[in-house]
């Protein structure tokens, strides 16, 4: 088999970009990087015997940077898809969903999602919700008459939501492993206006194709992580006990 | 013969520094005065007075008896709005050292700016009477050219038509020839004796006693900031009264 | 005295200097060249990418933004400019205020400020007449527009003001001595001439307005950064994408900077033919000219 | 013929205009600064953010990295201009290469390529002897001093050629007339003149570069943005949190300028009393003066 | 006498402008040459060839014997390095009509700046001579001075003193007075008379006639870059020679 390409032998360097609590973020008191990415990739690192290093990078970035050798994988609560699997693999660690959230004032109209029909719909452009909402609006909205749902792609997420705020925007999606975690530092801002509109939504650690042994010695430490409890007790940490995926897959979305 | 101009003991300070003390003077229609004296005598300074490019601390200045810059009554003198001032500034013509033509105008636009757009006055009858002074002046053939295009005595010349198109009472001269080349000085001193002969009120302020023994009525001698002596040109070079302008004098010469 | 004269060859320097260093910069410039097409980009992307109408529509917005956003700011700079420079010490406070408060903040906060101004004023009113959600007026469009076009009037307000301390003081004098009033020697005498000393500058910042309408894109201006991110977002070709927007940058920077040699030109008629002994215009042409 | 003198009292106009306008504004200001008190704004998320370490080491890493950047700009700039005023054709040509290449393109684009610039050559060596992968070498320290100071370079290689332009020809030629080369002339006699009407544009730019130092944000160069950033993504305050970067931009802002101030009139030493009929610096001096 | 600056049959062109044509003088040490003539007849130009601030496009000019901006190698002449022709100037010194002093050093270090930075002169025995040459010109308490707080003429008289100091075997004068105000003209000329007198070679363009006929061992008189007369001081005033003399001098006078 091909060996294991790191560009330091006793570290695994982690891409990141951390402006996306609560899986990745600034301590704003500490002005250290945490959250539970963070977690995950330390006590991955750790099984396979090195040291973890963290390399922040924006979003758009995190890409080049693992060509250029800054890092050796990408954990970034990035989503698994074919496109993104051209140049990189994915080992599947947590499942997610894109969900819609109203301002808390506007939640008695918003009961379920096809009430989000016909709406003004908000969210990161650097995400794949966007694609997911307009197919979403097609399948469920447009087939059923309901109206098309217009989609903007705004900076961010935080962005979405300012613009919620001042009633730029009627509906802001994104991934369900944050809401919790907004509405906890929020309170009484926002609303869930529903489940998930997808649940085949997955994050992968991203590996270069170049790099077999590494993708497989992730998968490896992250099913001994799986099985000796500590991914549930990290999840559970972070407040994501619904997004644990069962087995550890590579590029497990088609 | 009327009195054009007339100062009444006029001071002007610049903070601390006294630059003209109890000025007066009269000039009446029709005469030529030049005023000569040493550098920083307050020479132009009086000039830029009389048409209101500075503001006199105290005295008056009237032009065809009307005071300038001041509304009177009774004895207070209520400041004029910028507009006014304005107004009595056009009645009395100024050419300075450094001809001050504007670049990017031609000759003729330079001469029908304030006739036409400050005094309203119909663009083709002026545009007839400047082509008229500008064969006076002798540049007929410069009317569409722009300054910068033009020797100094020729600048010179349009900065003196550009002053008599706005048909003024009186001409200021504040050393009209003193940044030209020696060659040039002689052209714009002609067009001026012209001027003087053809019954202009002027004041000429100048370093040429050639022109001033030929032309003037009256030689005013300043010396920091006082009119120190009024002579008649004839003396002022043979037989001056006054030590101090004796001394000028010659030095200059 | 005459001697006999005898018939001289000069023989000029042959510039060995000039040629090794012409030839080792050329080897340089290949070798950037070569890297440039043997690295790690795939240079179908940028062909492929190079006329797509998301890209040409972000082109077409750049361009309006950066012309809209340099007349707000010409507009605003002028006004600013006479206001500092007028007597009315209440127009020059606000004027030095204006000045400070928008040079002294990013632009990129500014921008987000106004996108984000319902935060502050939730409403809009027109001497209480109609009233207006201040989100329907504030698009990503009048945001960009303000943002940037304010901005862009503190910095013009600047370089005009410089522009009217270049012309020599008896242009005024000469203009009120023909009955002007300060006002209208300004208007019609010093700024036309001021124009020569200001178009320059302001040349150099259209050219940074093109470049700073990228920070738009924050706002959801749909100007050429935001467009070629939106497929970079999608298909990971960052380079690629980077590399098409510099092209169509160098495009429209190379287009305005031909412009502004035209304009310059127009604006220095009667400087031309600059054979009088006016030393003052000849100094300040070259100062101007030093685009 | 002395007139009685009549003891006139000068009444100066009661200047209602000035006085209405100052009310007015005064007036329209309360009314915003109200406006941002009532609003949506939670303040004490400012007061909490303005001096944690975060914050205030973002403050510091800016105020580096515009020093730094400028430092690199002034030397490449003044180079350029040199070489574009030299006699030799090849340094003239790379010069405006160098200058259209770098004004043309936005700097945002230019840290991302220099950020990037592995993808293009993956090592380095120096003269063979040491290799080094270039990601190690390319922090976002190294690539945001690059990217900004290698593009401020170019535009300050224009203001340098101004000022140069701006010097009266008969300085070159005296120095000359004393046995200096030209070289000689340029470093002891102009460059220094030049310094007057370089400097306020260069102070202009430096405040443009403490801005231009938040772009070095998207290659995670941790300035003040950066850090402001950092805060409100996880707080979600991102109105308040640009606030506090705004009022360290205006602090930082107004040091500089006031630093501008002192270094100016360093440089027009020489030129304070200027009494004697030199129309020429007077001139200079009222277009320098026009910071 | 030997001579000090010859030039042979010069020729200059700007581009299709033929600016002096087949110039020839001779000055031997010691002599006062002044050029005179109408503005635009090359006078300038010719001493700007002498001094290689241009290059002529034909003939050769010698100072002490030595082609300058050439290297002679039989029939050909190889152009110099910029350091060499740079050495050469120095050895001529030039006085400008516009002062050209350094505006950003004061009075003394104007001075110094040539012996000292060109020349490597020890620093210490140039001041002193700088001071002694300060005192000569009336200057003595100027030293620490910046050049924008002098007179006109005061900086005329500093820039004689920068080109003496430089201990020069000629000095080139372009019409060194007329850029001044007329009563700071003949401190000036006191100075470069006292120069004259002490033996000094020079060459002098300018419009102050009395000068000439004072000082000059010959009077060249210039006209579209060709000299036309060349005479003794009494004879131009007196008896010219030549009609277009006659005619320039009288016209200046
Ligand atoms: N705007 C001003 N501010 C301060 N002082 C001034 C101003 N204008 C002139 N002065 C001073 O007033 C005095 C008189 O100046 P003025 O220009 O009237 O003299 P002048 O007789 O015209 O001299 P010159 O022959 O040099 O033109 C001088 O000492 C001058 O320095
Ligand atoms: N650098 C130049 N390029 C082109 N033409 C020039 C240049 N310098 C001088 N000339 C032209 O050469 C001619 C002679 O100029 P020069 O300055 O030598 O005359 P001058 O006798 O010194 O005149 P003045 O008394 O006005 O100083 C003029 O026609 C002038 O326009
Ligand atoms: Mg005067
Ligand atoms: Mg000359």
């Amino acid at each position: 088999a091909d060996e294991m390409k790191l560009i330091n032998d006793g570290e695994v360097r982690f891409l990141t970009n951390p402006i996306y609590p609560p899986m990745e973020f600034i301590d704003p008191k500490t002005g250290v990087i945490t959250g539970f990415d963070v977690d995950l990739g330390t006590a991955i690192a750790e099984k396979m015997g090195k040291e973890a290093l963290w390399v922040t990078t924006s979003f758009a970035q995190l890409q080049s940077s693992l060509a250029t050798g800054r890092g050796d994988v990408i954990i970034s609560g990035m989503s698994d898809n074919p496109k993104r699997q051209e140049s990189m693999d994915f080992v599947d660690y947590v499942k997610s969903g894109p969900v819609f959230i109203v301002a808390e004032g506007q939640s008695s109209s918003f009961k379920s999602n096809a009430d989000v029909c016909g709406k003004k719909v908000a969210g990161s452009r650097s995400s794949s919700f966007g694609a997911d909402v307009v197919k979403w609006s097609s399948e469920y909205c447009e087939a059923k008459g309901l109206g098309a749902i217009t989609f903007n792609g705004v900076q961010d997420s935080n962005a979405a939501r300012l613009g919620l705020k001042q009633g730029r925007y009627d509906v802001v999606v994104q991934g369900i492993e944050t809401i919790a975690y907004q509405i906890q530092s929020e309170p009484g801002v926002y609303h869930i206006v529903d489940k998930p509109i997808l649940d085949t939504d997955v994050f992968g650690i991203g590996v270069k194709k170049d790099n077999p042994a590494l993708r497989d010695a992730i998968a490896d430490s992250l099913s001994e992580l799986i099985e000796n409890g500590t991914y549930a007790e990290l999840l559970k940490k972070w407040g994501l006990v619904h997004n644990a995926v069962k087995t550890v897959q590579i590029n497990g979305v088609k | 013969m009327s009195v054009i101009i007339s100062a009444e003991q006029i001071n002007k300070h610049f903070d601390d520094l006294h630059v003209l003390k109890d000025v007066s003077l009269d000039v009446h229609e029709g005469e030529v005065i030049c005023i000569i004296g040493p550098s920083g005598s307050g020479k132009s300074t009086f000039l830029r007075c009389i048409n209101q490019l500075e503001v006199t601390t105290d005295g008056i200045i009237r032009v065809m008896g009307e005071i300038v810059g001041y509304r009177e009554d009774g004895d207070k003198l209520h400041r004029l709005s910028d507009r006014k001032i304005a107004a009595q500034r056009s009645r009395v013509g100024m050419v300075f050292q450094r001809f001050n033509l504007f670049p990017h105008k031609t000759v003729l636009e330079n001469i029908l700016e304030g006739p036409v757009f400050v005094q309203k006055r119909n663009k083709e009858q002026v545009k007839k009477e400047a082509l008229e002074i500008l064969k006076k002046v002798g540049l007929s053939n410069k009317a569409n050219s722009y300054p910068n295009s033009l020797s100094g005595g020729q600048q010179q010349r349009v900065a003196i038509a550009r002053t008599l198109a706005m048909k003024p009472d009186a001409i200021l001269f504040d050393e009209p020839t003193s940044a030209l080349d020696p060659e040039l000085v002689g052209e714009v001193l002609a067009v001026m004796k012209e001027l003087a002969n053809s019954g202009m009120t002027m004041i000429v302020v100048t370093h040429e006693i050639g022109f001033c023994r030929e032309v003037a009525d009256k030689v005013v001698f300043m010396e920091s900031g006082e009119i120190v002596a009024v002579e008649s040109p004839e003396n002022m070079l043979t037989n001056p009264t006054h030590a101090r302008l004796k001394e000028f004098v010659s030095a200059v010469l | 005295m005459i001697k006999p004269k005898i018939q001289y060859t000069r023989v000029e320097p042959s510039n060995y200097g000039q040629k090794i260093t012409a030839v080792l910069l050329i080897m340089v410039l290949i070798y950037i060249c070569m890297s440039f097409w043997k690295g790690q980009i795939e240079w179908q992307y940028v062909s492929e990418n190079l006329f797509t109408p998301t890209v040409l529509s972000g082109v077409w917005s750049m361009i309006i933004m950066t012309f809209l956003a340099m007349a707000l700011g010409i507009i605003l700079g002028v006004m600013a400019a006479v206001a500092r420079m007028s007597d009315n010490r209440v127009l020059q406070s606000v004027s030095i205020f204006y000045v400070w408060l928008f040079r002294g903040t990013p632009a990129l906060l500014q921008l987000l400020l106004w996108f984000n101004l319902a935060l502050i004023f939730p409403h809009l009113s027109l001497f209480g007449l109609v009233e207006v959600r201040t989100v329907d007026v504030m698009t990503p469009f009048v945001a960009a527009l303000l943002g940037l076009g304010v901005q862009q009037g503190a910095y013009t307000s600047e370089v005009v003001r410089a522009g009217i301390l270049s012309i020599d003081k008896g242009q005024l004098e000469a203009a009120q001595s023909i009955g002007m009033t300060k006002f209208e020697a300004m208007v019609r005498i010093i700024l036309p001439q001021a124009m020569r000393v200001i178009i320059p500058p302001i040349g150099n910042e259209t050219i940074g307005m093109v470049k700073l309408t990228s920070l738009a894109s924050v706002i959801q201006y749909s100007e050429l950064l935001r467009s070629v991110e939106d497929v970079y977002y999608v298909n990971s070709r960052v380079i690629e994408l980077l590399l098409v927007a510099a092209a169509w940058y160098m495009v429209v920077v190379t287009i305005l900077s031909i412009g502004q040699y035209y304009v310059e030109k127009y604006f220095s008629r009667g400087w031309g033919a600059d054979t009088a002994p006016q030393k003052q215009s000849k100094l300040t042409n070259a100062v101007a000219e030093g685009e």
